[in-house]
């Protein structure tokens, strides 16, 4: 069924040029709206603070939307369960973390290292919890949109009562090590130190992702086989194992996301991954759904927006998101940077 | 064509759509008047199709004018300009699946009579509508399927089901784009009488997409051809066919010498 | 067949099953005794409503959204605030309910509006960012919505359980009790004839009205687009249906039945707070009852509140009862520990979803047909 | 039936707080058997505790509460330790003429949604603020405050910011957060800059009340508040909570209860059995639990009888022992007075949490706590 | 005569409750081109796509040089035996490139540059359009893009749907000199053609199908010199209205 294309206008002229340019870079364009403006609000140390922390709290943002928005993008999977994985995520590593930090023949070893493990662990952990989930949950319901709603609603409530009957209803503590605490104080301004330590994480991912699915042929095979599935079979791909492998991606990213959240709140509960759901689906969805890059740039401008309307409006940082997300869809209904028509 | 007689019921003028930096539809101009039926014939590609969802309303050009009994439609969007009276149908069959056959013609029936908004009253209740749809059903012979699910259809009646929707819209323009394509060749005839005795009345302008040559020679008061988005050539049928322009273009030099009546195009939808 | 409006349920199981449910609802405080029991009664009644109006968004129009539930809160708060502010009185009520359904009509015109520039997936996720932006704002706005801690307040006096329509009791019937114990004499109980009952018939009689009138609505001109756009709206559009008007109707039409239930849910609970009235957990269980129902048939909302409701309220009591009994077995009682009870209705929504993909009413018709079409063939072949 | 004495615990034993509800279960079972000596009697009648999971859903707690008074003929039902829920359960206990006995904090169980069938053993939420104020309020001190922006979170400042005034501190500024904020950077940058400018202050405080999930202090210990000398000051909380407390030594606060705070012969039995029975030391819950459990049998035992009439008139004004010593039931709201502790951290080796060690015991009578319910 | 390098021996599909192919048997002999003709909806598309298991056969054989390959996957067809497949919708990856295309048809990192340059010859609008996404190609290049990749590496068996459909008659000439030449490789070729003056042109041996079944095969010859029967068959799948 032919869609609804609406012919571009391709008049000359500066206007037109500009046009141009706002529609190639519209996420150029709104960070740079968000923070400009913030910068006449507030003193300049304190706008240089918030942007350090906005920023930073958007990578986070992104490395736990991230797994979503691949999932969507390309597979056509709307996972709302993607909430659950980055619970697990955060209960998996925590656990991993404090069973290392406790064990004796490590004790001389930095607790900062021990992350590292525990992340590792949980990725794979979180990747095998993805493949059984695609097989079991996921596999049945490929192309069709509402069923894959509830199916992947009603996964997450699975996954969250066995998490509450594996680890209990407790919340629990998770001391981050102490040279991850703190910050840096750089003429007055502070930086905190497990924040630059996500802006690390985030952009190693956000680079990776980019890496993989532009410049190899794996990439070039998720492409292909998200709009022809088929096809790519008939050349001789095993496309199933390369959807699974896309979903055990996305469920370990949710999961990653999850252990750099838990380490940030120094709290692993059963909820932290539906209260994270929120910001996740508006950062998707005003990205482009399924738009790695877009992605990444809605989660900046997020965190940037919560920080800035944190210091100039408090009351009003929780709708902000919304609000932006609403102007955004009207400015541009697919969202900043379309990939999937929906 | 003659300067006396009154203007067409639908003019363009112009037309262009460009998608990227692809132009499928270049300055198209051309006026389609009631009593006509005009063959529109190009290769695949060459824009008919699109040609059709230009005036129709599926696409918004990037830049011409449209005109509908005197007034500009160009902005108008597909909804309105099938509650004027163009009607299309489509040439990949296009139906509601999951309703049946007779609820499928009911839509096109009722879609001009303005009912759509009733609450109060139930579907099954307007008898002029349901006495169209039942007659239609008729004139497609797909009475005896009236309860099928559309989508339970086999492929040529589903066919027939997509002109007969068309007809059921009673519009003053009829487009068809491929109206026999995949339908078996003992069924054709059903649906070429339709068009034939819609151009009879002489008071519509039917537009029919056709690769069959025997089909436009047996039907077509004029011919249009698309090449490449552009207007290459309109007239008189045998004319049209005959001018080494459309030779060469569509129809290309001829492969099978043997044959020299049929035309070589045997290409599917 | 005139009141169904030609639309019948084409199934003989699914007449059966409906009949019952109607029954029992109809005698209700007269075959089940106790407070929970009520609860779960009049819930069946409320959420049939709330279903119902999701059903033909969801079902007939395949608008996937996430906002309903916000529907349901805003009617519900436009009673109660009214009902807190201006007294327990019929005026109170009215008012409350006016306010609730303009509410949810401006509010749902808005979030209609969306329905022109984004579809189905994208307006689902939009709607529901919409729905907890909602959420929040009834928390954060305590002075006027009670906040996290809801609102408590009294309804008439004829509403409510100190007013007595008759001296004395009347007799029920306890039929669990009897199916329990076996013992006749003993299953008799009193029901008090107070203003409870009557709301309860009420709420009764609204879901009736409720569920006849969108089948008419649904069988009408206006239902038959709507379906045509669900089916296929590119091509509802070429036939001349301006879809986009279509779907906002719809959608500020099914918003209004929703601050309708919510209105007479909150008249019934005479309490409301954001937790049982707006929150994602509520939404996700209209969307589990309408597709577990069967989508599109109306009779499916029916069918599937029934059940939801009741395994909603008396899972956990069932697992107890198989926890107990399987107490010996190794591991099974782990599993089956009356805690975990949200476990397995996860699980259940999962095995129904891909069991089935049509609901009840789909499967139980499709059943019907085949049936139908597999005599017709016998008796030709005779 | 006559022989016994049916209390109903109607709480959220599955939800997000079951871990709480689980605890006072656990409490209430310890306390009456402590309180009947081990014969779960009283007035030779058989105590029957019975439980019902309101799920944390406040209509099927309505009906729960009502199946308990009606089905279960409850003497007394003990109610949800979520605030919204047990707030939602306050009028049924009035419509039924019963007794309810809340677990939740809110001001307003005992205040304005109060009715003569509510009894709170627990604390409410102006002890909590008064007791955090009395712990640290003194002439010279310069507070500033971070609260959730809800109810809960004003009313606690409101209670604390009058405490505080009233023994001589200044309350700088007041910042309300959303209360799912996760992000603390811009609020500690406000409170920084407010109590930077602050004249003529000793001491410095950043003083939060946050219930949930996010953890403010920790994301302002960050940002290193000691490079304005500016100390943080807060509630104690429950045992898993006190583990990010390690990050604070030294911080003074005030708390309901730690299982070292007491000296008293009740808290050590209930420490001894507590770790004998569950692997582990009583917690916040199960102490209110425990005196939940007393006050009922030393109110039964006053009343001599279960009629609701004579319970209240015996709960109205009665002292009895629990484990964090005596406390008493005001007559004119039925909120319970007891003692606080005020704390200051202290990080040992080899204990999971930092320890809340005891500076003093605030007496019940050294704080002014408002009634409200007029 | 050798064994033939794949054959077909009652082969049933079913596509949901559809019962499309009704007992196929077919054989194709070595390194020779067979046509398979017939009306629309006949079968032909369902024919080569049950080959190849896109659509599982419900009953029936398929025998590839000797071995029954019935239920082997795709993946496993196409790249242990050397399929190379155009499908009657193109299946071109509108998003990719055309090189990216080509890339991925090949089951080697590096393409053969003499190999590529060969098929430019052919179709030099591909190298024109080399690093433009295939989505903005005109119908015809895409086609070209799908025969191209089918033959960027050399094939035991090429299954081609319908290759004319869309190509502008020109490019029809140079497509059928290609398949001449293709030929030339021992390459084993099933071609699916409604065009039958290309089928003509380029094919050895012929089959015809309706409703499901293979209802005439012989040698290209043998029904070029038939006329009746020409006209019989035929009358199916070339314009029967007069
Ligand atoms: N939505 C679109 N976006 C981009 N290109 C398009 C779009 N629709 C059509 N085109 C291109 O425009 C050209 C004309 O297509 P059109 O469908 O009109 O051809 P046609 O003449 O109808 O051919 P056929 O005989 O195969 O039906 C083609 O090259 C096609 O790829
Ligand atoms: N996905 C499908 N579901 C149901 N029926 C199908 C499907 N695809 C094809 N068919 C039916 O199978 C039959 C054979 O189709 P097939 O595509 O193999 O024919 P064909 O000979 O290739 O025709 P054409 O010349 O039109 O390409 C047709 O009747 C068609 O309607
Ligand atoms: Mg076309
Ligand atoms: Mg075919």
């Amino acid at each position: 069924m032919a869609g609804r294309i609406q012919a571009r206008d391709e008049q000359d002229g500066a206007g037109a040029r500009l046009r141009q340019v706002l529609d190639a870079y519209p996420h150029y364009l709104l960070l740079a709206v968000v923070a400009i403006a913030a910068f006449f609000a507030m003193p300049l140390s304190v706008w240089l603070s918030l942007t350090v922390a906005g920023l930073a709290m958007g990578l986070i943002l992104f490395v736990v939307s991230s797994g979503m928005t691949l999932i969507f993008g390309l597979m056509g999977v709307l996972n709302l369960a993607h909430g659950a994985f980055i619970t697990v995520g955060a209960y998996i590593g925590g656990s991993v973390f404090l069973m290392l930090v406790g064990w004796p023949p490590l004790a001389a070893v930095s607790h900062a290292l021990l992350i590292f493990p525990a992340a590792l662990a949980t990725v794979a952990a979180a990747a095998l919890l993805g493949v059984v989930f695609e097989r079991v949950i996921i596999k049945p319901v490929y192309d069709d949109h509402l069923r894959q709603i509830l199916v992947t609603v009603g996964g997450a409530i699975i996954i969250s009562e066995l998490i509450v009957a594996f680890w209990g209803a407790h919340e629990i503590p998770l001391p981050r090590p102490d040279s991850l605490r703190g910050s840096f104080v750089i003429g007055g301004v502070a930086f905190e130190k497990y924040r630059l330590f996500a802006v690390g994480a985030g952009l190693a991912i956000y680079w990776g992702m980019l890496a993989v699915i532009h410049k190899t042929r794996i990439g070039l095979l998720i492409r292909a086989g998200v709009e022809n599935g088929e096809m790519v079979q008939a050349l001789g791909y095993r496309i199933k194992l390369l959807f699974i492998a896309v979903f055990a991606a996305g469920a370990a990213l949710g999961a990653f996301g999850g252990v750099l959240w838990g380490f940030y709140e120094e709290l692993i509960h059963v909820g932290l991954g539906q209260q994270l759901l929120v910001d996740v689906i508006i950062v998707i969805i005003m990205g482009g759904l399924g738009s790695i890059t877009g992605c990444f740039y809605s989660a900046l401008v997020v965190g940037l927006l919560t920080n800035y309307m944190g210091f100039v409006a408090p009351t009003f940082s929780e709708f902000s998101s919304i609000v932006l997300m609403v102007l955004v869809l009207m400015w541009r209904p697919q969202g900043l940077i379309p990939v999937v028509k929906v | 064509m003659h300067s006396s007689t009154p203007p067409a019921l639908l003019q363009a003028r112009e037309l262009s759509i460009r998608f990227g930096g692809h132009t499928a539809v270049e300055a198209v101009s051309c006026d389609f008047a009631t009593g006509t039926l005009t063959a529109i014939v190009g290769p695949n590609g060459a824009g008919k199709t699109t040609f059709f969802n230009l005036l129709s309303g599926q696409l918004a050009p990037t830049s011409g004018r449209l005109w509908f009994d005197g007034r500009d439609i160009t902005r108008l969007k597909a909804p309105k300009r099938a509650q004027l009276g163009i009607g299309r149908a489509f040439q990949l069959t296009n139906l509601f699946p999951e309703l049946t056959v007779r609820e499928n013609l009911w839509l096109a029936a009722s879609a001009r009579t303005g009912a759509g908004f009733a609450m109060h009253r139930l579907a099954n209740s307007y008898m002029a509508i349901r006495e169209r749809v039942d007659h239609y059903l008729a004139r497609v012979s797909l009475t005896g399927r009236a309860d099928w699910l559309a989508a339970t259809l086999p492929h040529g009646d589903q066919r027939k089901l997509e002109v007969g929707m068309l007809l059921a819209l009673e519009p003053r323009v009829f487009m068809f784009d491929e109206p026999t394509a995949g339908m078996s060749v003992d069924e054709v005839p059903v649906i070429l009488n339709l068009i034939q005795a819609i151009r009879d009345e002489r008071d519509k302008v039917v537009l029919l997409v056709e690769h069959k040559m025997d089909v436009v020679r047996s039907l077509a008061d004029r011919i249009i051809v698309l090449h490449e988005g552009r207007l290459l050539d309109e007239g008189e049928p045998e004319q049209v066919i005959a001018s080494p322009l459309v030779q060469q273009a569509y129809l290309g030099e001829v492969l099978v010498p043997a044959d020299a009546g049929a035309a070589p195009e045997g290409d599917s939808p | 067949m005139r009141l169904l409006s030609g639309d019948t349920p084409r199934s003989t199981v699914l007449s059966v099953l409906l009949a019952a449910i109607v029954l029992a609802l109809a005698f209700a405080p007269f075959l089940f005794p106790g407070p929970l029991a009520y609860r779960t009664y009049s819930t069946i009644c409320l959420f049939t409503m709330l279903v119902l109006s999701y059903d033909i968004l969801l079902g007939y129009t395949r608008i996937i959204s996430f906002a309903h539930a916000m529907f349901y809160g805003i009617g519900a708060y436009a009673m109660a605030i009214a009902l807190r502010d201006l007294g327990p009185s019929w005026l109170a009520i009215g008012i409350g309910l006016l306010a609730g359904l303009a509410t949810a009509l401006a509010v749902a015109f808005v979030v209609a509006l969306f329905s022109l520039r984004v579809r189905a997936v994208f307006f689902a996720l939009v709607t529901l960012a919409v729905a907890v932006g909602f959420m929040t704002l009834v928390s954060k706005l305590y002075g006027f919505t009670g906040g996290e801690d809801g609102i408590a307040f009294s309804v008439p006096r004829v509403l409510g359980p100190a007013f007595k329509l008759t001296e004395e009791p009347l007799a029920g019937f306890d039929v669990m009790g009897f199916a329990t114990s076996g013992n006749a004499a003993d299953s008799v109980f009193k029901v008090r004839t107070s203003g409870m009952l009557l709301l309860y018939y009420g709420l009764f009689v609204a879901a009736i009205m409720v569920f006849l009138g969108l089948l008419r609505m649904m069988n009408s001109p206006f239902g038959r687009v709507c379906q045509a756009i669900r089916e296929n709206e590119f091509r509802a559009e070429a036939l001349g249906y301006r879809t986009v008007a279509y779907r906002t109707v719809n959608v500020c039409i099914s918003a209004m039945i929703a601050a309708f239930a919510g209105a007479l849910a909150a008249l019934s609970l005479r309490y409301i707070n954001p937790e049982s009235m707006l929150s994602f957990d509520l939404m996700v269980n209209i969307l589990l009852i309408t597709v577990i129902g069967g989508m599109g048939t109306l009779y499916g909302a029916v069918i599937g509140t029934a059940l939801f409701v009741l395994a909603e309220t008396y899972l956990q009591s069932l697992l107890a009862m198989a926890h107990e009994a399987t107490a010996g077995v190794p591991l099974l009682p782990a599993v089956l520990d009356p805690e975990r009870w949200y476990l397995w209705l996860g699980i259940l929504f999962v095995l129904s979803v891909y069991f089935f993909p049509r609901g009840i009413v789909g499967q139980l018709r499709a059943r019907a047909q085949a049936r139908s079409r597999n005599m017709q063939a016998t008796s030709r072949s005779q | 039936a006559d022989d016994s004495i049916t209390i109903a615990h109607v709480a959220g034993f599955t939800g997000p707080l079951e871990a709480y509800t689980q605890q006072l279960q656990h409490g209430l079972e310890l306390g009456f058997e402590y309180a009947t000596d081990g014969s779960n009697e009283v007035l030779g009648k058989k105590i029957n505790l019975v439980t019902k999971d309101t799920q944390l859903k406040a209509p099927r707690a309505r009906a729960l509460l009502a199946e308990a008074y009606t089905q279960d003929e409850a003497t007394i039902a003990i109610g949800d330790v979520s605030s919204g829920v047990a707030l939602a359960m306050l009028p049924v206990a009035q419509q039924y003429e019963k007794i309810l006995m809340p677990e939740g904090v809110a001001d307003s169980i005992t205040g304005a949604n109060y009715n003569r069938y509510i009894v709170r053993i627990g604390r409410n939420s102006s002890q909590d603020a008064i007791s955090n104020a009395t712990a640290i309020a003194d002439d010279g001190v310069c507070i500033s405050t971070l609260a959730q922006d809800y109810a809960f979170g004003r009313d606690g400042v409101a209670a604390y910011a009058k405490a505080a005034k009233a023994r001589g501190a200044t309350i700088v500024k007041e910042v309300y957060l959303p209360a799912e904020t996760t992000d603390f950077t811009a609020a500690a940058q406000r409170l920084f800059d407010s109590l930077k400018s602050a004249d003529g202050c000793d001491e410095k405080y950043i003083f939060t009340i946050w219930a949930g999930k996010g953890n403010p202090m920790g994301r302002i210990k960050d940002l290193q508040p000691e490079r304005f000398d500016i100390k943080l000051t807060t509630g104690g909380n429950i045992l898993p909570a006190l583990v990010a407390y390690k990050q604070f030594p030294g911080m003074e606060g005030a708390t309901y209860y730690y299982y070292g705070s007491p000296d008293n012969k009740v808290n050590d039995w209930l420490v001894e059995q507590h770790e004998k029975r569950f692997d582990g030391p009583p917690d916040f819950f199960t102490a209110q639990g425990m005196a939940q459990a007393m006050a009922i049998v030393a109110a039964i035992k006053k009343a001599g009888s279960t009629d609701t009439e004579d319970l209240i008139a015996a709960f109205e004004g009665l002292d009895f022992d629990s484990p964090k010593g005596e406390m008493h039931i005001r007559a004119a709201d039925h909120q319970t007075l007891q003692p606080m502790y005020h704390f200051r951290i202290k990080v040992e080796d080899g204990v999971d949490w930092a320890v809340p060690e005891l500076v003093e015991t605030i007496p019940a009578d050294a704080m002014d706590i408002p009634v409200d319910n007029g | 005569m050798t064994t033939p390098l794949l054959s077909l021996d009652g082969v049933h599909t079913h596509i949901g409750h559809y019962h499309i192919l009704q007992g196929v048997d077919l054989t194709l002999p070595r390194g020779e081109l067979t046509v398979l003709l017939g009306r629309n909806g006949a079968g032909k598309t369902t024919t080569l796509r049950t080959i190849i298991n896109l659509w599982q056969a419900s009953k029936g054989r398929i025998v590839f040089d000797g071995e029954d390959i019935t239920h082997w996957r795709t993946p496993r067809i196409v790249s242990r035996l050397g399929v190379g497949y155009v499908p009657e919708n193109m299946g071109i990856f509108s998003l990719l490139t055309v090189q990216e295309n080509m890339r991925l048809a090949a089951a080697t990192r590096h393409i053969d540059t003499s190999r590529l340059e060969w098929i430019f010859g052919f179709f030099p609008a591909l190298k024109k359009f080399w690093k433009t996404p295939a989505g903005l190609l005109s119908g015809g290049q895409k086609q070209m893009l799908a025969i191209a990749r089918a033959i960027i590496e050399p094939r035991a068996l090429l299954i081609i749907d319908e290759p004319s459909k869309g190509l502008a008659p020109a490019i029809v000439k140079d497509l059928s000199q290609a398949i001449l030449e293709l030929k030339q490789t021992d390459t084993t070729i099933l071609l699916v053609e409604q065009n039958f003056g290309l089928a003509q042109a380029v094919g050895d041996q012929v089959a015809v199908m309706d409703d499901g079944r293979v209802v005439h095969a012989s040698s290209m010859a043998e029904l070029t010199a038939d006329t009746p029967l020409q006209n019989r068959l035929l009358g199916l799948s070339l314009e029967a209205h007069a």
